[in-house]
């Protein structure tokens, strides 16, 4: 096994009657491409973490005048932000992927006498809202439209 | 040792020990419960049945009928009193069930839905899919945890009745957690251990189902009834014998042999217009006769006959039958929707046992059964599919009831007495443990024992074959005597409780061969070659089995009439 | 029929002799047909009878069956043992104190089980409360209302959920998925009034909010329950209420 | 600190549940555009000078300052779901016993990141 599990994980609410073994996580704990995938998933908030700082330290160079501003577009322009933004790209992609495949089936049946709409739509839904408002954006921040 | 004591001590988790503790903690909310198992409740073979449960529902139906159809059902033999207090009882029952959670499938206008089962004339099958034992089951286990006067003692062994001055009061339990004994004490016990599938190979039983509690009380000297009536499911699966639920033909499923024909309706079989909907028995035995009749498939665990369901279509297989599909998918590898299923009939149900009166009372005062481990007798010769699961609420009820009654005019009895009676027992099954002597092994004891009965106590039986089937069962008996053991753990030691079953096994069966002998007509599920009509003039009678050292020794008791009289059973 | 053998290796435990598990190889000629429990249950009666586990009814059904096979937890009566190698590795559930061989220690679970109130509760008790009832005593309920909580009622309690859930591995008090599972189920059924006061379980020390939605549980499921989806619907139901809770007074509670 | 996080766990939820959903929907278009786009000067950086940068930012609808909320979202939710998905993931490692002390550092930070990126906007 891939190592002890907290040791006192399913633990009865009383001392057991006889001595236990202290339960195992299961071996597969790391080989599993499926757990790999979730560890991956939580690991991205560290990047969520980074880009959210980094957009305020951006969106705060904004209020410092224009000097600050075009001092901050150059310095993104440093390799290593590029390669760090990129990561985070496909992070939030990643995100998205997984996020949006589980979200369908935590929508409760009902919620009052309305009924949310069959998984399949909640899905397709998420995908056009998400493609739509990255259009949006990227093209308003490029300046294309607005 | 460890005492406790209780107002009453239930044996067993299933279907009617659960219902029977819940009547009695809800009646009287400053008792004490005990709730005994060798397993987690909700592991309890109530958890496999998957057609349903018979209650009468429908404008269309009436108590009278379902009287009738149970009676007729019976070949005559179930008592007539306890099957017009069952019926009558049966709706309140399920309408309870009903309250507590079940997950009945539904109508569309928001009543409970029922459907056809073999033997009824109507629909009156209250279903959940087809997995009603499971949901029955959980519903009544997770109703019961509301109660805090239930007690439970989850995989306790019980392998003794303590009786002290002829009452019943209590019973010794090995704690197979700890491999410790446990005193249970209780001014009343209530066995609900269900039945005994595993004495035959082929069963739809669980590997729990070893007759438990038909020999606790027959060790007791509490007579068995109608040992001798054993049920052959007609679908089960061939190889494991995991059942396919009667409810496939409820819903309209053929039965077909080697050359696609209906043979129920090709040939006469004296199941007449119901065909498929015919009783179990007459099916099953029309099974055996095409399969000798060469119209059989030959596959690798012996002949056997299809069950078609392809013409039933997707949607209804898959929102009636699901666990259906499920079973033969995995079991089988078969698909029902696009292929017949292979069948073949398997041991699925006791009609006899524990002898009770109408009040699930036995004759040791202080012990009531309930259940398949009781026969009170509403099953008869043959019991309708659907109908035992409601007698578990319906009897389990009724005895928590009068046990609690008992209970309460009774007194708690010499303590120690008690004490010392399981002291010895704690002695005895101490000593089996892990006893590296004796040249007898379990599993070989086991499949003697399997193959013994088969033969003997078949669909079909023949005097030659059962009058062999007691000897060797009674040599058996001798030689679990000399069972080597090599377990001596006392942790978790499940060789140990496999070594007590065996012996329960071993008991129950010489009840049953001998009983099966000794009748000389066909009634029900006892169908004798030698003899092959009914013979109402000289076995009208409960058969009733008691202990003796030597081998049972056989008697009889009247079978209650008054309503319908003995005719002709056909259909 | 031909068999093939296999090296099937079982761990075993018995705390009166062993200071931890260990393991034992075993041979075994196995059928093609088998199930990953008939292997075991062939050890047990031919090669070593003091191996101990659970099974009953062997048809996926009962729940007593579950174990690590190659370490994932799996029903071993409805696992076929084809779909492995020359060599499987039985264990006992992950995750569970282990009691001895492949038997774990289930109060545990019971106890969360049982925490989540797992009855119908009624602030009115039936016989106060006929106008809800038809003439035949039941409760009236559409299959559309059967079927919003049908799926979350078909839990075994095979606990294979537990085993595979990386939270139940680390944080000792969460309720876990099965038991949220199961109280959603009552939450979800008309007949139920408990609604509330299980959200307020489910917001307590066995937090629903623990879970992290790995998602394993539903993978592993042999019922297709989906306890993630029952798991993260009580999320959202539990946060509602709790908003609700903020600006109204608590309605009375449902009888236990 | 267990039992505070307890308490509050409804909120945190939320708030994760936002950064999940509404961060990462924003997000998207803001990293190919700003993080990648321009840098690489695919885009015109200029596109984005201090002037349109300004105006952009400042667009309101219907008297709302619905650019100015879209990027508070953008500040301040992903760091919301970063706080929850490190927790879980320290814990995933064995952390339930620290959970208490490291939930609150994280959460913590979440709160003044929040603060900061509420402020950044403000000062735009
Ligand atoms: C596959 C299958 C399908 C079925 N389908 C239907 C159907 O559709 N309709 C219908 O009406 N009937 C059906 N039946 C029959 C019905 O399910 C059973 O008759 C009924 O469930 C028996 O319930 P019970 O409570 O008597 O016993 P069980 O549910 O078998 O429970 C026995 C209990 O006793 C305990 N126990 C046993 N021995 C001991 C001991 N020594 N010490 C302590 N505890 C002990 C066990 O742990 C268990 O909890 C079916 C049966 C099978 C096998
Ligand atoms: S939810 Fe699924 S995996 Fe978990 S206990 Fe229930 S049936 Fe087993
Ligand atoms: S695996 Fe565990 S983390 Fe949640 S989704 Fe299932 S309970
Ligand atoms: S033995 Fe019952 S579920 Fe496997």
């Amino acid at each position: 096994m891939a190592g002890p599990a907290h040791p006192e994980a399913m633990a009865p609410p009383t001392p057991g009657r006889t001595r236990t073994a202290p339960p195992q996580m299961p071996s597969t704990w790391w080989s599993s491409p499926r757990i790999r995938t979730y560890l991956l998933f939580d690991a991205t908030g560290i990047i969520y973490f980074f880009v959210g700082f980094l957009a305020i330290k951006i969106v705060g160079q904004l209020g410092e005048g224009p000097i600050a501003w075009q001092a901050q577009m150059k310095a993104l322009e440093n390799p290593i932000y590029i390669v760090f933004h990129v990561i985070s790209l496909i992070s939030v992609i990643f995100v998205a992927v997984r996020f949006f495949r589980l979200f369908p089936k935590a929508q409760p049946p009902a919620i009052g006498p309305a009924k949310p709409p069959p998984g399949p739509v909640i899905h397709a839904g998420l995908y056009v809202v998400w493609l739509g408002l990255t259009a949006l954006i990227s093209l308003a921040l490029a300046g294309v439209i607005l | 040792m460890d005492v406790s004591r209780h107002d009453i001590v239930i044996v067993g988790g299933g279907g009617a020990g659960l219902r029977a503790a819940i009547e009695a903690a809800q009646n009287n909310p400053d008792a004490s419960i005990a709730l005994v198992s060798k397993v987690y409740p909700m592991r309890s073979h109530t958890v496999s049945a998957e057609g349903g449960a018979a209650a009468v529902a429908r404008d269309d139906d009436n108590l009278e009928l379902h009287g009738y159809d149970t009676v007729k059902g019976s070949d005559f033999l179930g008592d007539q009193d306890s099957i017009q207090y069952f019926v009558q009882e049966a709706p309140k029952e399920l309408a309870l069930l009903e309250n507590w959670g079940c997950p009945f499938s539904r109508n569309e206008d928001g009543t409970v839905a029922t459907r056809a089962f073999g033997g009824m004339t109507t629909k009156r099958t209250w279903y959940a899919a087809d997995k009603i034992g499971f949901h029955m089951l959980h519903a009544l286990f997770q109703h019961s945890m509301r109660f805090k006067n239930i007690v439970r003692y989850d995989e306790y062994f019980v392998s003794k009745l303590l009786v002290d001055d002829g009452v019943c009061r209590g019973v010794a339990a090995l704690d197979i957690r700890t491999g410790e004994y446990h005193t249970i004490l209780g001014r009343a016990v209530i066995l609900t251990t269900g039945g005994g599938g595993k004495i035959f190979p082929f069963t739809t039983n669980g590997t729990i189902k070893t007759g438990d509690g038909m020999a606790l009380a027959y060790r007791a000297g509490v007579p068995l009834k109608d040992m001798e009536f054993v049920q052959y499911h007609p679908t089960g699966l061939p190889g494991t014998g995991i059942l396919i639920t009667e409810a496939t033909r409820g819903e309209g499923g053929f039965l077909r042999n080697n050359q696609g024909e209906r043979f129920l309706v090709e040939y006469d079989y004296g199941v007449g217009t119901k065909a498929e909907l015919g009783p179990r028995d007459m099916i099953s035995r029309a099974i055996v006769q095409e399969i000798e009749a060469g119209r059989g498939f030959k596959g690798p665990y012996g002949e056997y006959v299809q069950l078609d369901l392809t013409h039933l279509g997707e949607d209804k297989i898959d929102s009636r039958l699901p666990f259906v599909r499920l079973l033969a998918k995995t079991y089988v590898g078969v698909a029902p929707v696009y292929e017949p299923i292979p069948i073949r009939p398997v041991v699925h149900y006791m009609m006899g046992g524990v002898d009770t009166d109408i009040n699930g009372a036995t004759e040791l005062p202080g012990l009531y059964a309930a259940g398949e481990t009781a026969c009170v007798s509403i099953n008869g010769a043959n019991r309708l599919g659907s109908n035992s699961l409601t007698e578990c609420l319906v009897f389990g009820a009724a005895a928590a009831r009068h046990a609690m009654d008992f209970s309460a005019g009774s007194s708690d009895g010499n303590e120690a007495a008690l004490t010392a009676q399981a002291e010895e027992e704690a002695a005895r099954v101490d000593d089996l443990r892990g006893r590296k002597k004796g040249g007898e092994k379990i599993s070989a004891i086991r499949r003697e024992l399997n193959t013994v009965m088969e033969s003997a106590c078949g669909v079909y039986r023949e005097q030659g074959s059962m009058q062999h089937g007691v000897g060797a069962v009674a040599q058996l008996r001798s030689r679990v005597a000399d069972l080597r053991l090599e377990d001596d753990s006392k942790v978790f030691n499940t060789e140990l409780i496999t070594a007590l079953e065996l012996a329960n096994m071993v008991e129950v069966a010489e009840t049953l061969a001998v009983s099966a002998a000794h009748r000389k007509e066909s009634r029900g599920a006892h169908t004798c070659k030698d003899f092959t009509t009914r013979n109402d003039d000289e076995y009208l009678y409960h058969t009733m089995a008691y202990h003796n050292p030597a081998g049972p020794r056989l008697g009889k008791k009247d079978v209650v009439l008054g309503k319908w009289e003995p005719e002709e059973r056909k259909y | 029929m031909s068999t093939t053998e296999k090296t099937i290796v079982i761990s075993r435990f018995d705390p009166d002799q062993d200071e931890a598990p260990r393991k034992q190889e075993y041979k075994v000629p196995c059928d093609p047909s088998w199930k990953v429990l008939d292997a075991v249950n062939f050890i047990k009666d031919e090669l070593d009878s003091t191996v101990s586990h659970r099974w009953s009814c062997r048809m996926a059904v009962c729940g007593s069956c579950g174990m690590m096979v190659n370490g994932e937890p799996k029903l071993t009566c409805k696992t076929a043992l084809d779909e492995y190698g020359d060599r499987v590795e039985i264990e006992p559930l992950a995750n569970f104190p282990v009691v001895r061989d492949l038997v774990v220690e289930l109060d545990g679970f019971m106890h969360k089980f049982e925490s989540v109130k797992p009855w119908i509760k009624r602030v009115k008790e039936r016989a106060e409360d006929m106008e809800n009832f038809n003439e035949k005593g039941t409760y009236s309920q559409s299959a559309e209302e059967l079927g919003q909580f049908k799926q979350f009622s078909m839990c075994i309690n095979c606990m294979l959920c537990y085993s595979a859930c990386p939270v139940v591995a680390n944080e000792p008090e969460f309720l876990g998925p099965a038991a949220i599972a199961l109280g959603h189920r009552y939450n979800l059924d008309t007949r139920d009034e408990g609604t509330e006061e299980r959200h307020e379980i489910f917001r307590g020390e066995g937090t629903v909010f623990s879970c992290s939605y790995a998602n394993e549980c539903s993978e592993v499921c042999p019922k297709g329950v989906d306890p993630a989806a029952a798991v993260n619907q009580a999320k959202f139901g539990a946060v509602i209420d709790w908003a609700k809770g903020l600006v109204l007074p608590r309605a009375p509670h449902a009888a236990d | 600190m267990k039992t505070l996080l307890l308490k509050l766990e409804p909120l945190i939820w939320f708030m994760f549940g936002q950064g999940i959903m509404i961060g990462t929907m924003l997000l998207t278009g803001w990293i190919l555009v700003l993080g990648i786009l321009m840098p690489l000067g695919i885009v015109d950086p200029m596109n984005l000078n201090y002037v349109r940068a300004q105006q952009l930012f400042t667009t309101s609808l219907l008297g709302i300052p619905i650019a100015q909320l879209l990027l508070a979202a953008l500040l301040v939710l992903p760091l919301w779901k970063g706080a929850h998905h490190v927790r879980s993931l320290l814990i995933d490692f064995g952390g339930g016993e620290r959970d208490g002390i490291v939930g609150t550092v994280l959460y913590l930070i979440a709160i003044v990141g929040s603060v900061m990126g509420i402020g950044a906007v403000a000062g735009i």
